[in-house]
């Protein structure tokens, strides 16, 4: 097994065709480095998006009235019905479609308000606007998901002490519900991270597209998708770590005693047992 | 004439097509201890849980301290409360579930101070230091910061109790409060529950502590197949049950 | 939308080739041409390319500068249309939607002019590109495009390429399998790794893969067949016209050929350029 | 509400942007039917691939063993780090990298197997490993928080009965984490049914990329990308039904009543109160 | 000599700092019935848990049937036993727990047969025949369709008893199996374990049913922080308690 894995090692650093020497050229050149802080910036803010859009649709699409549940499903439809490629372009050329954007009485009623779809719309605003309102609908299936894992006793005891939906489902459901959101969250964000390779049909520039518009200029293909994919990698190591910590705070109080952090393991072997930290027996559930 | 705290008349809850509330009438008075008693699929809990609103009933009439549980009245037209009111009238109600329900990400502490902070919008110091009042009532000041999977069944129910009367309630609904509970503990908490009946607190119990009915109960109530067989004082009731059922039923029991 | 005056100029009536109006008038100076108010008023050209095809259009070493020969033709259409000239990238999936939108004036982005397009847009025609052939280094040979019958060629997709392949293929005895990559780099990953033996492209882009390659592609064969590349113009827009007379002004003043020769592809210079001007 | 859906639905209509007789003309056209297969073939196939794929991994990735554990976090972590799109250059371009793959022993042992990579791996064999490996890690992840879901007590209590931990795993806890499970796998079916769409760098027509080359050809971007997108939504309101069944079925025996299907809310309004289907009682939990 | 189902020597077990066994030795003979009673957090349940090997002992020795629990001995050397041997080992031992720990997703029936299928390779249909047999036993055969959800929490102990007994074990352990049953199913349900005593099942029964305990139970444990206070004959035990902790105790529960 090992063997295997140092074989695979040694054939991947020893053959040449992967031009090693051309992925250290490019690893830290100023467009992928520009990419990399645009894909940070996507994935932030339309993550941020997706996540306060999906708990809303999420709590809709699980409200008693119908029409409410209704409308959060219709969007659910919509929006993971259709490509995000068709989404980014739709907003970034809302304009062929409704050239000025208006708000006002329709059927001829006086306007309010009204501006030019291509002046209220840069290509940044459309790439989040794409990015971010399907994302939320994607998350508002996880987040249901999490809701219906907490046990309908929690809402009985919280309604019971006088607590309404809103605050049921802040205080009591969402927090316990955040053990099953969280790994398919982070699933999205690492998705994320990848799927902002789509805005570059609106051409902005982010991490693979800059790798992609250098390898159309010099076709080096091999060793500048190699540079991409190690940013990704770093990116979802770091989130991955984000991912293990935020777990095990979620996870406090819950029926399973929490893994050891790789610190802890650390110490457990370097220190001897009975000199265990403090905290240690607090942390583990039953 | 003070106005009853629970009035119950004829009120009836279906699920599908099981019938499990035929027709329930009941009448608490303020500062009264009315202890419900009956086999297993009596109906007990979900009576409760009506007067709760955690269930809709399906037909009767049901209100507390005067006012209808869930509807409203205006003229002879019923009105459906908003889920604000509902939540407000809840608020007053305190209930100990049967399954204790505590909340799993919180410490004991924080369930018992989570309502009082959140509903009432009592100062987080002056619920924290209730609370831990509270836990000390019920023996368990020295576990405030353990979590409920930390706890056994036992000191789980125990803070569920305390996590109610946070609320300072007018009228608490105990579903099997110590069916859970050690015999060593059940008499300290029976101890509260006696404080507080003292105190002039109207509760209703569901309970098989015979004991503690007959010494704290003002009514005994005997529920079987959805409907109230008989009620009465402990003494009347436990001694002199006047229909077959219950004495076939406390036959058993004692 | 809709100053629909000017709508007759294009129309898919192909070549509408007016030589006759301005051209005794001699070189048209900077800003004589006239163009559409609103673009006076805005004052600036966007144009939308894809930077992804060297020579003719891509990204220089700063990664923002676009550059190439299409670039600086438009570059040099604008000078005399009096505008600024501000060039956004886009992928091809954005351009065409992007010019119905306004978003973008016109698109120049080594479009070839075919008359189903021109149902579409209108073309400015301004070059005129051959195909080259491209192998392996120690790949198969070939010649003509008869010779592709029954072997693997990869090309990009969207190009006169794919046409020509697809065209060849109903007369080949064993027709060709074709590989239809998203992009030029696809087509030349699947050379590279032997899951294709022909590439075909624009003889200058031919020519530049086959030089960046390190001797791991040559060029064969001969260059075949033309095609006319065209500025893609929204239709109705009024600018189809006065971007032909700058093209024409360019050409009579040799800021055309200048260009051509500075991307070393002066083969695919014409000199009479049309409105709509595909060939069959 | 009702108003500003009729007056959008109005504007998409009456649009002359939308070209919709274009859009008929090429619903059904060969090349878009023949990407709808390729789509369904490569979605069916990837996830089936990647939910087994993902329940082994978190299975292994909860286990005691650490070695077992790690590997199964190494493979998540790879995989969900690394662009689909790198992924699928690198199965089905492999051949660059590596001309012949052979089975042997390394450093100069024989060689028991070897074989040309293009011929063995087609390109609708790389697109299958590129889809299905990926995949199989962001599966990994969402079936973990599933049988985190379930309470430590039914681990204990089917371990007290005799079953192994595979036994228990199988019968009683992914059972009842499907309800966790299914609404999010319902989000990367729906997404796979796009991400296919990646397909392309390998010359391959799934639907959107057939979409892609007739406009390439005739630059009628807007009709055909709502072709792509018509078809899409019909798949997806397919899948969504699918799932909505599933969740009910794996429902059953929850702590919640399952809501009435769109059919059974049909027959109570016409079908009056007292003569409801027999079945109704036992499907409502507590 | 027999050799004894159960015996425990110097048991230690611990949950990070806090010690919750601390030397627990314990002789079950087979068909003897052990009842452990003691306070809230003293560690009975954490003992049958053990001897059932859900957790791993820190310290001391623990053998079922003559068989080191988790371990195998080889001349003076201990193995740790493989997965499939520790659940082989736990199939031959029934348990009920506190909180019952109904798998959800199966009716009760579902309930009782998955195991006799799953793991002892019954045929289905023989399985369910003794299934409904079972539920019969402990009062439920027309709940065989109902889903725990569905269930009271008594009706739910009651499946668990039977799922365990459906595994035909050679040893039960019982934690608390009466403490969420109503009072008079009580009754029924300590018949049919008594039954199964009389039938020579050995069995562990941590109770607080001092009934049970004085009729049935052949030995009567008493344990207080994680050690056993006293042991002997319930008539020794309950009537004439040695220690002052065992008479304080047994002052408040009796
Ligand atoms: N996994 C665990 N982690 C930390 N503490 C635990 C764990 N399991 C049990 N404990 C603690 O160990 C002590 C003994 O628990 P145990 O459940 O064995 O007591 P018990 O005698 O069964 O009590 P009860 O009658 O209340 O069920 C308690 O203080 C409990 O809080
Ligand atoms: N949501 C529900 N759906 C279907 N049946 C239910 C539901 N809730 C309760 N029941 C059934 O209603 C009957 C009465 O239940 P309830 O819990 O009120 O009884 P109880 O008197 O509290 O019994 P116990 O003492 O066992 O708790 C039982 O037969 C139970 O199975
Ligand atoms: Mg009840
Ligand atoms: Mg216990």
């Amino acid at each position: 097994m090992l063997l295997l894995v140092a074989v695979s090692i040694d054939s991947i650093v020893s053959n040449p065709r992967f031009e090693w020497d051309v992925v250290g050229d490019y690893l830290f050149d100023d467009r992928i480095l520009d990419g990399l802080v645009l894909t940070l910036e996507l994935t932030v803010a339309a993550m941020a998006a997706g996540i306060v859009l999906g708990v809303l649709l999420a709590v809709m699409r699980l409200s008693p009235n119908p029409l409410v549940a209704g409308a959060s499903g219709f969007y659910i439809w919509l929006f993971r019905g259709t490509p995000v490629l068709v989404q980014l372009l739709f907003w970034n050329f809302i304009a062929a479609l409704y050239p000025e954007i208006s708000i006002g009485v329709p059927f001829g009623g006086p306007e309010f308000f009204s501006i030019q779809a291509n002046s209220a719309i840069t290509p940044f605003v459309a790439a989040l606007l794409g990015l971010g309102l399907n994302e939320g609908a994607y998350m508002a299936e996880i987040v249901r998901a999490g809701i219906l894992s907490v046990d309908e006793g929690q809402h009985q005891a919280a309604h019971s002490l006088g607590m309404s939906r809103l605050q049921t489902m802040r205080r009591i459901v969402l927090p316990q519900a955040m053990r099953v959101i969280i790994p398919p969250t982070g699933n999205e964000t690492i998705s994320m991270l990848k799927t902002t390779s789509l805005v570059s049909v609106i051409a902005t520039a982010e991490l693979l597209y800059a790798a992609q518009l250098i390898y159309a200029e010099n076709y080096r293909t091999i060793p500048l998708l190699i540079v991409a994919s190690i940013w990704y990698l770093a990116l979802t190591t770091v989130l991955t770590i984000g991912q293990y910590y935020l777990e095990r705070h979620f996870g406090r109080g819950s029926a399973r005693e929490l893994p050891l952090t790789p610190w802890q393991r650390f110490t457990r072997i370097v220190v001897p047992r009975h000199a265990e930290p403090a905290t240690e027996p607090e942390a583990s559930g039953r | 004439m003070t106005e009853p705290m629970v009035r119950a008349e004829q009120v009836h809850k279906r699920f599908g097509r099981l019938a499990v509330l035929k027709g329930v009438s009941l009448t608490v008075m303020p500062g009264e201890v009315t202890c419900v008693i009956g086999p297993s699929g009596s109906g007990k809990s979900t009576f409760l849980r009506c007067v709760n609103h955690l269930e809709k009933i399906d037909a009767g009439r049901l209100s507390v301290d005067g006012q209808l549980v869930g509807y409203r009245q205006e003229g002879d037209k019923l009105y459906e409360l908003r889920e604000r009111e509902v939540a407000r009238n809840r608020a007053e109600i305190g209930m100990v579930f049967q399954h204790f329900n505590l909340f799993g990400h919180m410490t004991a502490l924080q369930n018992v101070c989570a309502a009082p902070v959140q509903v009432l919008g009592i100062a987080r110091q002056e619920a924290r230091e209730h609370g831990i009042e509270l836990l000390r009532r019920v023996g368990l000041e020295d576990k405030r910061d353990a979590y409920p999977s930390q706890l056994s069944g036992g000191q789980q129910q125990r803070v569920a109790i305390a996590r109610a009367l946070a609320m300072r309630p007018k009228l608490m609904l105990f579903d099997e409060p110590t069916s859970a509970l050690d015999p060593e503990l059940v008499g300290d908490v029976l101890a509260v529950m006696r404080g507080l009946a003292e105190s002039g607190m109207t509760m209703i119990v569901v309970t098989h502590e015979m004991g503690f009915a007959r010494e704290v109960a003002d009514t005994v109530v005997f529920m079987d197949g959805g409907v109230i067989v008989e009620a009465g004082t402990p003494s009347e009731l436990l001694a002199n049950p006047r229909e077959a059922r219950t004495r076939d039923f406390l036959g058993k029991v004692l | 939308a809709g100053c629909g005056s000017e709508d007759d100029e294009s129309g898919g009536t192909a070549t509408t080739s007016a030589p006759a109006e301005t051209s005794g008038g001699g070189a048209a100076a900077a800003g004589t041409i006239a163009i559409p108010d609103a673009l006076r008023g805005k004052g600036t050209l966007v144009v939308a390319t894809d930077p992804t095809y060297a020579p003719n259009e891509f990204v220089d070493r700063d990664g923002t500068t676009i550059i190439g020969m299409d670039v600086d033709l438009i570059d040099a259409i604008g000078e005399r249309l009096g505008l600024e000239v501000d060039v956004q990238r886009a992928t091809f999936d954005a351009i065409i939607p992007g010019l119905a939108a306004r978003r973008y004036d016109v698109g120049i982005s080594s479009f070839t002019d075919t008359r189903e397009r021109e149902q579409t847009v209108d073309f400015v025609t301004y070059f005129r590109a051959g195909t080259s052939f491209y192998v392996r280094e120690g790949g198969p040979d070939v010649t003509t495009l008869e010779d592709v019958c029954g072997e693997k060629v990869a090309v990009e997709k969207g190009t006169i390429q794919a046409t020509d392949v697809q065209r060849q293929n109903r007369r080949c005895a064993t027709p060709a399998d074709l590989q239809v990559y998203p992009d030029q780099n696809g087509a030349n990953l699947a050379i590279q790794s032997g899951r294709a033996d022909i590439g075909m492209a624009d003889s200058p882009v031919a020519a530049y893969i086959v030089k960046q390659s390190n001797g791991m592609f040559r060029l064969d064969g001969e260059p075949y067949g033309t095609a006319p590349y065209g500025i893609a113009i929204p239709k109705g827009s009024g600018l189809a016209r006065p971007v032909l007379e700058a093209v024409r002004a360019l050409m009579r003043d040799g800021t055309y050929m200048a260009i051509l020769r500075r991307w070393g592809v002066e083969q695919g210079a014409i000199d009479n350029p049309k409105i709509n001007g595909a060939i069959d």
